[in-house]
């Protein structure tokens, strides 16, 4: 499709760049900072409801360098609440300076249009240029705290670590172009096959180091070192963020390299994929067993999370399709809603020590409950949302007879209760010095509303959403 | 079907739940109301399925069965038969006489009630779901509220108890969650039905695994040497009412699961692993059972007694025929009432000493007469008196295992012998001797206390004295069962 | 007259538990007059046992049944049957029970548990009743136990004496253990024969099946007896069971429950005559103990343990004559004891009520203080010594005569000895408590009406119950309870064994009246005998010992009863007991759960030492993705 | 003409350089300097391979070009954070800064 018949699926995106641009002209000329926040909201709203038309139809649009497919209008939709959730939670709070807020909502809006092109483009340079556009963003998020000596470190290492991978990611984007002679993920398979036996290792390592690049997107062991400092450093409400929204893309754009570039070399990554996803989710809950601080407890145990999502994309089959993407869906309220949670406590008290949740249950019942709901979720107790997302993980993992790697998961699931129950312990056992109810911070409420909404209703009528993962499957196939 | 009477089972505690979450904190009595009406309209509720039920059908009765995720196939399908039946009205009358109990709750009364309704939908719905998907929700639902109502309620170890329940039922669902996952996969049609699977011949090899997988989980809840270090800790920690509940209830679920799940669709993996459950259950019987003797807390030595009751009940299961089932059935119920009593029991003295160190009571026959009288009775029905529940049960159970595995059931025969002496050295310990004077003073049950465990005691006696009361509604089903075994 | 009598037969058991019941929830608003209810309600169980007992006299079965267990196809039926044997035992048991309520009556006076104690008789008298009238194993299985458990009741009722708790604790459980053979061999019974209702096994039923399993599970079923009818070796719970109320010692362990261990034998016989080694293990068990009971009871000097080693002989007496085939002549002497042996009991209790202790050397010469109570008392020890007209004297000679005439010879001469034994220690008890000098200090003072009358009573049918087996009837008894049994008087061996009886008074008479300081010589003499027989041959010392060891935490507990004459050593293995029983507790916390907790504990150490890997240092984390990326590719190209 | 062989040689030598210094390398700015190495090796490739292999030969040279671009968008960002960093916490040695860490 040439550019301008492309434009009519590019709706969404051109509202957002709209947007970006006016709330930057607008926050210079001095609007109040709670407005440039609704309208970011607004902008949101306004670019998902654009949507229209037959949503699971399949487009290429502006030469081929994007794709218009299920995944992209999923992508769409959770971008509303990836980037929206946060915003709203940050309009009422002090945890982003005041006078940095104007930046920060174009910040996230410029993210979700980057997310959106993430998520829609099988070709090499636009998945190096939005992959990278989006890790330039996030690093300058999680430093936009700029006197706060976590935060700069924090940015640091983001930046250090990612412009690294980023580097070893390009370096085998170069070779599989070299060995393919196309930028493009559709043709790859048919020229790959082209080469021959005694290519296979060059296939291959080209494939590894490209996995490195989106294995740090997605905090894959033994790429996510920088994870737990990144997100424990970040401003909560960007913190939140980057453990669902570059993650939940991350997968996608895996999920598409390795399907539609790699599907002759299927059982080498795919047992690739079992290890990496035993040691990541076994890395992640072991070591956030011995965490005292609520934020690098969550931080690790996204780590694990991202283990239970690889177990769905090793298997790749359907099942493990749906698996990956309900995960991410429910992840997306389940995770960003305890960060809300965690931010507002953090606002309250300024610390993020469990010694900080002791006695919550009494001084804020509503956070400590949506808390707990929150945290069962992620350790995938019905109903749920966490629930039906662990049961797809382990189904796609029983369906392909990776027992071992369902045997792995479910111990490792016990292991991640003991350490979601500490901060439910600290909520609700362990006796607080403190009295004081927690202030009441409506917008930030209603965020963490929205995200129990999900969290709740996704558990117990998970229907639609499968219906639409399985469309968007379906719409992805037909490719 | 007009009117969805098990679904009102499952449900109206939640709304029992909403409306004490909608009442203000103050007002504990209201809240205290809402939550005895609610238990009580349940039990009310239970009867009038009682009523309903066919006495000549082994089958599914009562049966809703609704579409819920039809990408999975997940039905929302409740129904009854004779193996449920007896479960959903122990666990309606234990849930009504542990509310009663529950009064003497001083702190967050309003939380626990709360959480206390949504255990009871929790148990109800294990005990009806005829879905996998939906029994395993409602089976981790229990869970939740068990770990609050052990964390904030119970004893000086609370946190480590609640932690250590938790964490032990979490890993053994798992498991069973990666069972009803196999079971699901390799069944045709795929389905989560219960009833449906029956039909499906799984191999023998595939049967083996997965009722391993299945009885790790079933195992830890029930619990079966050697899974059972959770429950001594949970049972001493837990507030008197959950104490029943946990006892009561949620142990029959384990088995339950065997009956429910493992059995009848895994027919071949039953009568593969039934020997060697027989040799657990005989470990755990005489295990349970020497521990229990050793024990100076009175609620351990409760805990400790379930160990060896819980061991007859598998030990029943094990030997697959109609007369061992029925009695593991019939143990699973009268446990419930009579452990039950008992830590109603317990509760009633400690609320009173403030201890439940046995080697510091003595004599109390002389001082609390009414308490004597009950703790004698449900004590007899607890070692097994002929004319009392517990009796019929494991003498049903060790005739119908007796056949299959005589060794097993002969050296289970001493869990006969260890439940006189425990219970009797409790008893003396308790009751009989000289009175110290520390505890002359101590008053007699109240009115609340005695109508909490007069039922109970009805209950164990009515079946004790005339067992087919309750065999009736079970015969049929397991004689269905049996038949899917053979 | 038999339709009648089904729906009668019912009422006989249910009777006393109304009293049960009346008593125990308003004990307390009827104080003393809740012995009349009890009373009343046995009295009217004993009038209707004997309006169902007089169609049964003239051949009649009666037979009333219902579905008391179902389980698939299958059903276990309750229910109620009269037959001969059943009759007599209802006879005696309604009978012996009204008397001794009234009796209790002044027994019990004053007593601040009044109430509680005649409830208790009233679900004894149910639950054995219940007992005598089951149509199969499990039906008596399970009131076995419910008089088990009245037993416990009874024993323990002044439960603020420790002696008196440990006791019944004893009691329940010794009968426990031989319980626990008792129901193996009624599911060997169940799956060898396929049945286990009485009228099914039938002699007839046995001669056509004739497996080995049977014989077994005849073993495994006098197991069950062995621990009620307190016999070697299960018999050391008896003698402890004194510390009840006499009424209690009277009618439960002398009369009636007791005797239930033999009324179980003997319904049974068809299956111990068609497996004779069985049966021989029986005759074996039982002689045994009828001597050893004897044997014992010499030396005691309580009364009521004479007399409860006593029981234990004689109930091995009874055994012993349906081991070796003599059934009729075992229940006859069944209901011959039960009178007596009541007798000798309520006798006792009176001179303890009147002497107020219970050690015979500080009696003597109560004679003239307590007329009634002493000639009564003698005439039940001139029964059980067998002295002729007396009852007792009609059941044991006939259990001598068949062991001699069925070539028997070595329980004939055991029996006979300790025939001999027992007369004379039942003479010992006589002139040591009622002639001679009192020892004592007390005023002794004869008991009142409520409690002689029932001595009459008693008295009278110590003499009377022993003619209807009596050649002057025409063993009209023996055919009663065993049609077709040819029973032969044989008047030698009636004048050897009053000889051997009267023989035994006269030594008795020369040593505790000629000659006092006699037995005090004798015992110097032979002192390890008298040792022997003074600390029961041990028997509790040697459970304690190995009890202990097999069950542990149990004989710990069953020992400190019995601490007044045991020695270092058996301390020391009770020690042990508490000790394993400690380790397995010790097991279960560190090694069971302990196993466990060193997942959790390990997982934990193991976090705390990898998170220091997450050193901060960025480059180190470089380093990991290096590292990461090397072994990946090495581990896919390979 | 270079043979193919030859380039890939150097790339990869590069390439490896690039990482060595990002590895062993203290100081913030050394690091990015080897980062660019590597971006450098990248581009090399794309560009040798166009020649090459390469179908539409200028697709690779435009991505090398947006490399380029990204690479000095990266620098630009990573020198503000650098500079925050100093401001912050006075060095720009990666082993003194391990505040977030365990």
């Amino acid at each position: 499709m040439d550019p301008i018949a492309s434009l009519a699926y590019f709706k969404p995106e051109l509202i957002l760049i709209a947007a970006v641009f006016v709330i930057l002209t607008l926050d210079l000329a001095g609007l109040s900072k709670p407005w440039l926040g609704y309208l970011s909201i607004a902008a949101l709203i306004g670019s998902v409801a654009s949507l229209s038309g037959n949503l699971f139809d399949t487009h290429w649009l502006f030469f081929n360098l994007m794709i218009y497919d299920g995944f992209s209008v999923l992508i769409q939709i959770l971008v509303l609440f990836m980037v929206g959730l946060p915003i709203l939670a940050t309009i009422g709070s002090t945890l982003i300076h005041e006078r940095q807020k104007g930046e920060f909502y174009v910040m996230m809006l410029a993210l979700a249009l980057l997310l959106i092109i993430m998520g829609s483009t099988t070709h090499l340079l636009m998945i190096f240029l939005a992959t990278e556009a989006v890790s330039l963003s996030s690093y300058l998020l999680v430093g936009s705290q700029k006197f706060n000596k976590k935060a700069s470190e924090a940015s640091l290492k983001y930046l250090l670590y990612g412009a690294v991978a980023t580097a070893v990611l390009v370096f085998g984007m170069s070779l599989l172009y070299g060995l393919s002679g196309t930028l493009a993920l559709t043709e790859m398979p048919i020229r790959l096959a082209k080469l021959g036996p005694q290519a296979q290792g060059a296939v291959l390592t080209a494939m590894v180091l490209m996995l490195v690049g989106f294995g740090f997107k997605i905090s894959m062991a033994p790429f996510h070192m920088w994870a737990p400092d990144v997100y424990e450093g970040a401003p909560t409400p960007v913190a939140g963020f980057l453990t669902v929204a570059p993650k939940a893309l991350g997968f996608l754009v895996l999920f598409r390299v390795l399907t539609i570039a790699f599907p002759v070399q299927y059982h080498e990554w795919s047992a690739l994929l079992v290890i990496l996803s035993m040691l990541t989710m076994t890395i992640g809950n072991v070591f956030a067993v011995s965490q005292n601080n609520v934020k690098r407890i969550l931080a690790y145990s996204s780590v694990a999370q991202a283990g239970y999502i690889l177990m769905g994309l090793a298997a790749s089959s359907e099942v493990g399709v749906y698996a990956v993407f309900i995960y991410l869906i429910t992840y997306l309220f389940t995770n960003l809603g305890a960060f809300l949670v965690v931010g507002i406590v953090e606002q309250s008290e300024g610390s993020n020590l469990l010694e900080a949740y002791q006695g919550l249950s009494k001084r804020n019942p509503f956070l400590a409950m949506t808390l707990t709901i929150f945290l069962l979720s992620l350790a995938g107790i019905p109903p749920l949302a966490g629930f039906i997302a662990k049961w797809f993980v382990f189904a796609s993992a029983i369906h392909i007879g990776f027992i071992s790697l369902a045997v792995v998961a479910a111990v490792n699931s016990a292991i991640a209760g003991f350490y979601y129950f500490k901060i439910v312990k600290a909520m609700y056992l362990s006796p607080g010095d403190k009295e004081s109810p927690i202030r009441k911070n409506h917008l930030a409420f209603t965020a963490v509303l929205i995200a129990l909404a999900g969290t709740i209703l996704i558990g117990i009528l998970p229907s639609p959403v499968i219906v639409f993962v399985q469309h968007a499957f379906m719409s992805f196939r037909t490719l | 079907m007009n009117f969805p009477i098990l679904t009102w089972l499952v449900f109206l505690p939640l709304l029992g739940m909403l409306a004490v979450m909608l009442t203000p904190k103050q007002n504990e009595k209201l809240i205290k109301q809402i939550a005895t009406v609610v238990s009580a309209l349940l039990f009310l509720l239970s009867l009038k399925v009682l009523m309903a039920f066919n006495l000549h059908d082994g089958g599914i009765q009562l049966a809703e069965k609704v579409m819920w995720i039809p990408q999975l196939n997940v039905h929302y399908y409740l129904g009854i038969d004779g193996i449920s039946l007896p479960m959903v009205v122990l666990t309606a009358l234990l849930s009504l006489l542990a509310c009663v109990a529950s009064y003497g709750i001083k702190d967050r009364v309003k939380e626990y009630f709360a959480l206390y309704l949504l255990l009871e939908t929790g148990m109800l719905g294990t005990f009806l779901a005829l879905d996998l998907f939906l029994f395993y929700v409602f089976w981790e639902v229990v869970l939740v509220p068990m770990y609050f109502l052990i964390g904030i309620w119970g004893g000086p170890r609370k946190e480590y108890a609640a932690i250590k329940f938790f964490l032990y039922t979490l890993a053994g669902s798992l498991f069973m969650l990666l069972g009803i996952l196999a079971i699901y996969f390799t069944s045709t049609p795929q389905t989560f039905d219960m009833i449906a699977l029956r039909q499906n011949n799984f191999a023998a090899g595939f049967q083996h695994i997965v009722f391993l997988a299945l009885f790790l989980g079933f195992a830890i809840k029930v619990p079966i040497w050697p899974f059972h270090t959770w429950l001594p800790d949970a049972h001493v920690e837990a507030p008197t009412p959950i104490s029943v509940i946990l006892a009561g209830v949620l142990l029959k679920m384990g088995t339950y699961g065997f009956f429910r799940i493992s059995y009848p669709i895994l027919p071949e993996g039953a009568h593969w692993f039934a020997p060697w459950m027989g040799i657990l259950a005989a470990i755990g019987i005489i295990y349970g059972g020497f521990v229990a003797l050793a024990q100076t807390d009175f609620k351990k030595l409760v805990a400790y007694s379930s160990v060896s009751h819980m061991g007859f009940v598998l030990l029943g299961l094990a030997s697959c025929s109609a007369m061992g089932m029925n009695g593991a059935l019939l143990q699973m119920f009268s446990h419930g009432v009579l452990t039950g009593a008992l830590f109603l029991l317990v509760g009633a003295l400690y609320d009173r000493a403030h201890t439940r160190d046995l080697s510091a009571f003595g004599g109390l026959g002389a001082v609390m007469k009414v308490y004597a009288g009950i703790l004698i009775f449900v004590s007899m029905g607890s070692l097994g008196l002929p004319g009392l529940s517990g009796f019929v049960a494991e003498f049903m159970i060790l005739l119908g295992t007796f056949k299959i595995y005589p060794v097993i059931t002969g050296l289970s025969c001493i869990g006969i012998l260890l439940a006189a002496c425990y219970m009797l050295y409790t008893v003396q310990r308790v009751l009989l001797g000289k009175v110290n004077p520390k505890w002359e003073k101590l008053t007699d049950m109240t009115g609340r206390e005695i109508f909490t465990l007069a039922p109970l005691m009805i209950v164990t006696l009515a079946i004790g004295v005339y067992p087919i009361l309750i065999l009736k509604f079970m015969t049929p089903a397991i004689t269905a069962l049996v038949g899917l075994l053979s | 007259m038999v339709n009648n009598a089904s729906t009668l037969i019912c009422f006989i058991p249910f009777l006393p538990l109304i009293a049960f019941a009346i008593n125990i929830f308003f004990g307390k608003q009827l104080g003393e007059k809740s012995a009349w209810v009890t009373l009343a309600c046995s009295t009217c169980s004993f009038v209707l046992a004997m309006l169902v007992i007089r169609p049964v006299l003239s051949g009649a079965v009666i037979q009333v049944n219902f579905d008391w267990i179902v389980f698939g196809s299958g059903a276990l039926q309750f229910g109620f049957l009269a037959d001969p044997l059943a009759a007599i035992m209802l006879f005696v048991v309604t009978c012996i029970g009204s008397l001794i309520v009234l009796y209790s009556i002044g027994y019990m006076h004053g007593d601040p548990r009044f109430s509680r104690f005649f409830a208790y008789l009233g679900l004894f008298l149910f639950s054995m009743l219940g007992l005598v009238l089951s149509t199969n194993l499990v039906q008596i299985y399970i009131f076995w136990e419910l008089v088990g458990v009245c037993s416990y009741f009874l024993i323990g009722f002044w439960f603020e004496k420790d002696s008196a708790a440990n006791a019944g604790k004893k009691a329940f459980i010794t009968n426990r253990i031989g319980d626990v053979g008792f129901f193996i061999g009624i599911a060997l019974l169940f799956y060898g024969a396929g049945t286990v209702n009485f009228t099914d096994l039938t002699h007839e039923y046995f001669h056509h099946h004739h497996q080995a399993i049977l014989g077994i599970a005849g073993l495994f079923l006098f197991c069950g007896a062995i621990g009620k009818s307190a016999q070697f070796p299960l018999h050391v719970w008896l003698p402890d069971a004194m510390e009840g109320p006499t009424p209690v010692s009277a009618l439960i362990h002398a009369a009636t429950m007791v005797a239930a261990g033999v009324y179980l034998v003997a319904r049974l016989f068809p299956l111990y005559e068609a497996f004779p080694h069985s049966a021989s293990v029986v005759a074996v068990i039982g002689t045994t103990t009828a001597c050893m009971g004897a044997f014992i009871a010499l030396s005691a000097n309580d009364i009521k343990k004479v007399l409860a080693y006593s029981t234990i002989s004689q109930l091995g007496y009874m055994i012993a004559a349906i081991g070796i085939g003599a059934m009729s002549a075992g229940m006859f002497h069944l209901m011959t004891h039960a009178f007596f042996k009541a007798l000798l009991f309520l006798g006792a209790g009176s001179v303890i009520h009147g002497t107020g202790t219970q050690d015979m050397r500080e009696m003597g010469g109560l004679f003239k203080a307590m007329p009634k109570t002493a000639w009564t008392f003698l005439m039940a020890t001139l029964a059980i010594s067998g002295i002729p007209p007396f009852a007792g004297f009609w059941s044991k000679d006939e259990i001598l005569t068949h062991a001699f005439l069925h070539h028997h010879p070595v329980v004939f001469g055991l029996l006979l000895a300790a025939a001999f034994l027992t007369a004379f220690y039942m003479f010992r008890l006589v002139f040591m408590t009622f002639f001679g000098k009192t020892r004592g200090h007390f005023h002794a003072h004869e008991s009142p009406a409520v409690m002689t009358v029932p001595l009459m009573i008693l008295a009278f049918f110590a003499i009377a119950a022993g003619f209807p087996g009596s050649p002057f009837m025409h063993h009209w008894f023996q055919a009663f309870v065993l049609p077709g049994e040819a029973v032969k008087a044989n008047f030698g061996l009636m004048m050897l064994s009053s000889v051997v009886a009267l023989s035994a008074i006269g030594c008795a008479y020369y040593c505790y009246i000629v000659k006092p300081e006699m037995p005090a010589r004798i015992t110097q003499a032979i002192k390890p005998l008298y040792q022997a027989s003074l600390n029961k041959l041990w028997f509790d010392e040697i459970y304690g010992a190995t009890v202990v060891r097999l069950f542990q935490w149990l004989a710990g507990t069953l020992f400190l009863f019995d601490q007044k004459i045991v020695d270092g050593a058996v301390n020391g293995s009770a020690r042990v007991g508490l000790w394993i029983s400690k380790i397995k507790n010790w097991i279960d916390q560190y090694i069971v759960d302990g196993a466990v907790n060193l997942v959790g504990a390990i997982t934990r150490i193991t976090s705390s030492i990898l998170r220091l890997f997450q050193t901060g240092v960025i480059h180190h984390y470089l380093l990991v993705m290096f590292i990461g990326i090397l072994m990946i590719l090495y581990g896919i190209t390979k | 003409m270079i043979p193919l062989h030859h380039i890939l040689f150097f790339s990869s030598t590069l390439f490896c350089i690039g990482l060595f210094g990002a590895l062993s390398r203290r100081h913030v700015v050394g690091i990015l300097i080897s980062v660019e190495i590597m971006l450098n090796a990248a581009n090399v490739n794309l560009v040798a391979f166009s020649r090459w292999t390469g179908l539409i030969p200028v697709n690779a040279q435009v991505f090398a070009i947006f490399i380029i671009t990204l690479a000095a968008a990266a620098a630009a960002v990573a020198l503000a954070i650098v500079l925050t960093i100093y401001r912050n916490r006075k060095t720009i040695y990666t082993n003194e800064i391990d505040l977030l860490k365990w």
